[in-house]
């Protein structure tokens, strides 16, 4: 279900905001005047659309954990409670578009045409990852998804990103990038030369900043003075947004304004979405250290998906026969892409060798043949 | 004497040198209450405070320039990488201000700082927490590189560096943090830099390696003296300046070299130690110089155990030095 | 001649402001209320030590041109139109305070005891540089004169200042560091991470940007798109000040709040004058390729020793006979000095082996050797 | 044919690909109505529009991260650093991003881009406008760097470059950009990549050289040849992946290695060539290989003379290797 929606002219949102951009609060009431859906143009189908990709993003999200439990991955990294900023602000671009992603995106590509079994090829590092397994779970792109594919290094994307625009601009081209990051990625200097080249050249970028309180243990004051992370534009004459990334709607919709602004030639924007990371860092982390139950919990209750589900009920567009329904659908769809991912087996170690480069130079193949030469006597000796 | 693991021998280096001398201050991403995302630093800030053990925000290049910074004015500080694949964003400072301060400055100012950070691949890290870089770093005259492969040097060359007056980049390999156990000297214990261990005789064939690979060389030796190869295993501690003479004293005996390592061949230390050979001691050299090392392409997550040399790569290897196959 | 003065409580410098703040106009006229000189503290004496050492600054610069014409200097590097940037800032310390040079402050580095002779050995590379001629001439350093030895690196020492303020900071220190560099310094990474840095931890350190309208041929609106490079303090919640640069009084007096703050624990700064580069960008380029004759001397006309000469005579402490006498005074020290470090004679190339590492490892002697070997033979066979 | 600098040369290639190509754009600090502080952009941007040809902000990382995007695009970007000492800000880009691109993506993106960049020493620039980091480069598995020591070579392999599937590192010999003059094919011109060229044939001793030193590397051949000495001298033009049939055909020939560069010698591309011998014809030498480097110290400037590899010390390793002293 794609929107055919744009931002309603009527609509104003604002950058540098002290507080930041809500349109509903954490029990699912619209702040403001008149029901949010009207004032951004959004129809029943489009607001069960968003909930259904919040729900896939976090059902795929926990069988994530479950592999890592299972043995069957060896490494997960989460995305519980970061849904809202991710989809609400994939919702806001066209299929055209381009997203630089960052680890905790792979679940939520699926909203742009990733496939489950791409996915968990990529967590299982499996055949039908698009990337062959060359990298950690986390670092899922799809050219098909017009992903690029990540590196580990945090920010380094923003600034690729960047070039990404400016190759946008260049062919005149009417697609937007959006590249996102943790708060922690703003300390870089890629976020640096990203939003400083953008600003200069005036490129369709958004840098979006997914301000999840942490980065590992790190707390965001440790990450930098600035009162918000949305203020770092004005070092780059850029506008910097400031919004509730435990709201969709409120995503959607700031990410909306910039993205048209983009669209239509304005340049470059900084968003920062306040939001939670509900889950440790990653499987291999303990949050237990630096941070307490109670502060856990506190944000669990204002879950995004929990505050946009009483939302619709308060719309009457959703019930708890209507979740249950949608979650089997889902289970079910996630185990079977699960098990086509896992029977696809290991990438063939030849492929390695073949694309470093776009040609494979000889000492590559006789790398490669040394290995073929190594598998087998290991087989035959065990190694 | 009590028995550590690599990763607890580095602590109790830590732990010393920061009760030992104010000048020294440990900081990094999550070195704090987090205890480093090995735990290595565990307990330290508890114990030394906040102002001694820090986090820094998410930013290498900051965290590089603070110890080059601190280093000028006679501190002594131990900045923690969280993984040596992500030192690139400060690279400029390691290159430009820290490989150099002593020789531009004619001597006026040196940085005697040490940057740990753990290295190698084995834990199903991939791309990005698997690499190798001891290379890059050793090609930048004025670095010194230093990577330990027991409990026992781990403590007594981290202590060392961080006494010494120059600055060093200290690699840890992260496979082996908690997998390999033995009695560490309690208290003080400082190992030589510069100096190689010899830590098998043998008249056959010289091996030279460091780091995890010397655990995995020590497995080939074993098959490889099951056929009656009588390998001589050198761990090389420091890797720049490395320590020629050892080398070149072992090779005079064996007539053989195999380096073993898990960076990529091209350009690698195991160039650089066959080309040192290769120039002083071609005499005495009556077999190839064979490098063992992992393949000359970026470091792959599912096939790993591909890409690592192994007890099987390194018997082939060696067997090549001797001319068996 | 060192001041003791503080700045008066009186005085309210504030950051962000729109226009750069000015105490003496273009004609050396008095900008708002007072004479400038009583409203900061400065005696009559102070006035006159300021104008000397800006005539030095210049005429040490002049000299550098000269060195390079004479086929003495392979290179220099101009600080000429930015004197009043330099002096006023530097004006501001103490003597145990610390600077991080960049390229242009060569010259101004004088004021803080670094004798000419050490300078000139600098820019001609004989054993008087007290860096051993290891360096291209404009990367002067002295640890006598607290100045620290830059790289060549735009913006590096910004960050490696940082840690100097951290080291003063965590050692209980009064001292405060201030770091230089061009508006090009403010678009590296090195810029960003030391502001970051100095922001969360609260450091001693000033970072004052020349802003002098050019990197080599780029122009400032190519550096970033934001207004000015005060503002860019935003983004790491510190105070950014916009002073005019050509204005002695000015620099002096944000510089001297700033340093105050900093002393008085109260963190760090951005600092942004407005200047200008009356000269190429160094002797290798051309800047007629990228700038009129028309603005260089429209520029030309605000010069700021004029500026600050005219603003001394309207107070009667200056005049054309001292100006004569002052400018020969300096002239036979350069020249002296000039003679002392040319025939102070090449560095002894067997240092360059033994201040690699602190001890000189064993490939390094040899290395020694192999040269000392070398230049025996060239000097019998002629190479 | 046209007489061209290797300067103008490279302009030549960097005019006829932004004609053949609008893919092709170039953009660094000061290339636009500056032309480049070594001119060689001189020209361009009037020539091609600043769309084409443009400046950016002081920030090689931000370069370097424009130029990945663009190639990730289709596009194909030619980024100048303006010296390569400067590229370490955006060392992250190139270590992570650019020379991994292709591999991480399991082929489905490439980085089809070049970064040129004026290297080495000579001109006086000291620490930070001489040095010759190709081995640091070379070791990174992904990218491709390449060095041309003549006019003809500079059009070519440019053109190769910018043709090429791959990112590469073009590194110009900034000593002898208008220096060294020769006729040049007017018109498209490519030279193959990974293809050493034999600019002399002999029989005593294989000579690898690269850069500025392939020109005083011919000097000391002169001399060579009058006491009666006949080098092989080879200049290897691509350094990775590099032409080891060539070297290895060649020493097959002579039975003596010298390799002659400007970097340090430690972890170089002297001791990978060296390496490279060493284990796959150590049957055929006889005689040790010998590095010909610059110094394991930063790059002086006062004492550059006493720095730089030249005929003297060639001469000197040539005749070590050839055991006359
Ligand atoms: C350059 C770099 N340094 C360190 C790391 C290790 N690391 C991975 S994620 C992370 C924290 C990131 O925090 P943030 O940007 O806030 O994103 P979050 O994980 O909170 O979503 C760190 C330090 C890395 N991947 N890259
Ligand atoms: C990292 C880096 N890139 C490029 C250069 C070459 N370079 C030297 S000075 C300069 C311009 C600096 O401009 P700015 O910072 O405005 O200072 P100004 O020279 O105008 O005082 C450039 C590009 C360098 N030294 N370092
Ligand atoms: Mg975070
Ligand atoms: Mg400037």
């Amino acid at each position: 279900m794609s929107k055919e929606t744009q931002t309603p002219p009527s609509l104003k949102i604002q950058p540098f905001t002290e507080e930041p951009i809500r349109f509903i609060d954490d029990e699912g009431r619209p702040v403001g005047e008149g029901d949010p859906a009207a004032v951004l143009g959004l129809e029943d189908s489009h607001l069960l659309f968003l909930y259904e990709a919040m729900v896939r993003t976090r059902e795929i999200d926990r069988m994530g954990w479950i592999l890592v439990r299972q043995g069957k991955a060896a490494f997960y990294i989460s995305i519980g409670g970061q849904e809202a900023a991710h989809i609400g602000s994939l919702y806001a671009l066209d299929p055209e578009d381009w997203v630089m992603p960052y680890y905790r995106t792979e679940p939520s590509l699926h909203l742009r045409g990733a496939t489950l079994e791409e996915i968990f090829g990529q967590i299982l590092g499996t055949n039908t990852d698009p990337s062959k397994g060359r990298q950690m779970p986390g670092h899922f792109g799809s050219k098909k998804a017009r992903a690029f594919v990540l590196g580990s290094t945090v920010a380094l994307g923003h600034v690729t990103a960047m070039g990404v625009a400016m190759a946008l601009k260049y062919r005149k081209e009417r697609q937007v990038v959006i590249s996102y990051g943790g708060e922690g990625s703003t300390s870089e200097g890629h976020f640096h030369s990203a939003l400083n080249f953008a600003g200069v050249f005036q490129l369709p970028l958004i840098v979006f900043i997914q301000n999840n309180h942490y980065a590992i243990s790190v707390p965001r004051p440790r990450q930098t003075a600035a009162k918000t992370l949305a203020i770092k534009a004005k070092a780059y004459g850029l506008p910097g947004y400031y919004v509730d990334g435990n709201d969709v709607l409120a995503v959607y919709a700031v990410t909306q304004t910039v993205v048209d602004q983009a669209r239509a030639g304005g340049g470059p924007a900084l968003i920062e979405a306040l939001t939670y990371r509900l889950d440790p860092h990653s499987s291999a982390d303990d949050d237990k250290r630096y941070r307490s139950t109670e502060e856990v919990e506190a944000w669990r209750r204002k879950d995004p998906l929990i505050r946009f589900r009483k939302y619709l009920e308060s719309k009457g567009l959703w019930d708890e026969t209507k979740e249950q329904e949608l979650r089997e659908r889902i289970q079910k769809e996630i185990e079977n892409a699960v098990e086509i991912a896992e029977n696809a087996g290991l990438p063939d170690p030849r492929e390695m060798f073949l694309e470093v480069y776009a040609d494979a130079p000889p000492h590559l193949l006789e790398e490669m043949q040394e290995l073929l030469q190594e598998i087998q006597e290991s087989r035959q000796g065990g190694k | 004497m009590p028995v550590m693991t690599i990763g607890e021998a580095i602590r109790d280096a830590l732990r010393g040198e920061l009760a030992r001398d104010d000048r020294v201050l440990v900081f990094g991403e999550d070195v704090g209450k987090r205890g480093g995302v090995f735990n290595i630093t565990q307990g330290l800030q508890e114990e030394f405070g906040e102002e001694r053990v820090f986090d820094t925000p998410l930013d290498e290049n900051g965290i590089l320039g603070m110890a080059t910074g601190l280093a000028l004015m006679g501190l002594r500080p131990v900045a923690e990488i969280q993984f040596i694949d992500f030192i690139w964003p400060g690279f400029d400072v390691i290159a430009s201000d820290i490989a150099k301060y002593r020789f531009r400055s004619g001597g006026q100012y040196g940085v005697p700082l040490v940057i740990r950070s753990p290295y190698g691949g084995g834990v199903k890290g991939g791309l990005y927490h698997s690499q190798s870089p001891e290379a890059i770093f050793g090609h930048l005259s004025g670095l010194k590189v230093v990577i330990p492969s027991t409990p026992s040097d781990a403590k007594g060359l981290l202590t060392s560096v961080i006494r010494d007056d120059d600055p060093v980049i200290f690699l840890e390999p992260k496979k082996i943090y908690f997998a390999v156990k033995e009695e560490v000297p309690a208290g003080e214990h400082t190992v030589p830099l510069s100096k190689a261990r010899i830590a098998r005789s043998g008249k056959d064939v010289t091996v030279v390696t460091y780091g995890y690979m010397f655990h995995e060389t020590m497995k080939a030796v074993e098959a490889l003296v099951q056929e009656g190869i009588d390998p001589e295993v050198i761990d090389l501690r420091t890797i720049v300046p490395y320590d020629a003479e050892t080398i070149l004293e072992s090779v005079g005996k064996t007539g053989k070299l195999v380096i073993v390592i898990e960076a990529p061949k091209i350009l690698s230390v195991a160039s650089e130690i066959s080309a040192l050979v290769a120039e002083k001691a071609i005499d005495v050299l009556d077999g190839p110089i064979v490098r063992v090392t992992g393949w000359d392409t970026p470091f792959p997550y599912a096939l790993e155990s591909y890409y690592m040399p192994n007890r099987t790569r390194i018997i082939r290897g060696v067997k090549k030095a001797l001319s068996l196959i």
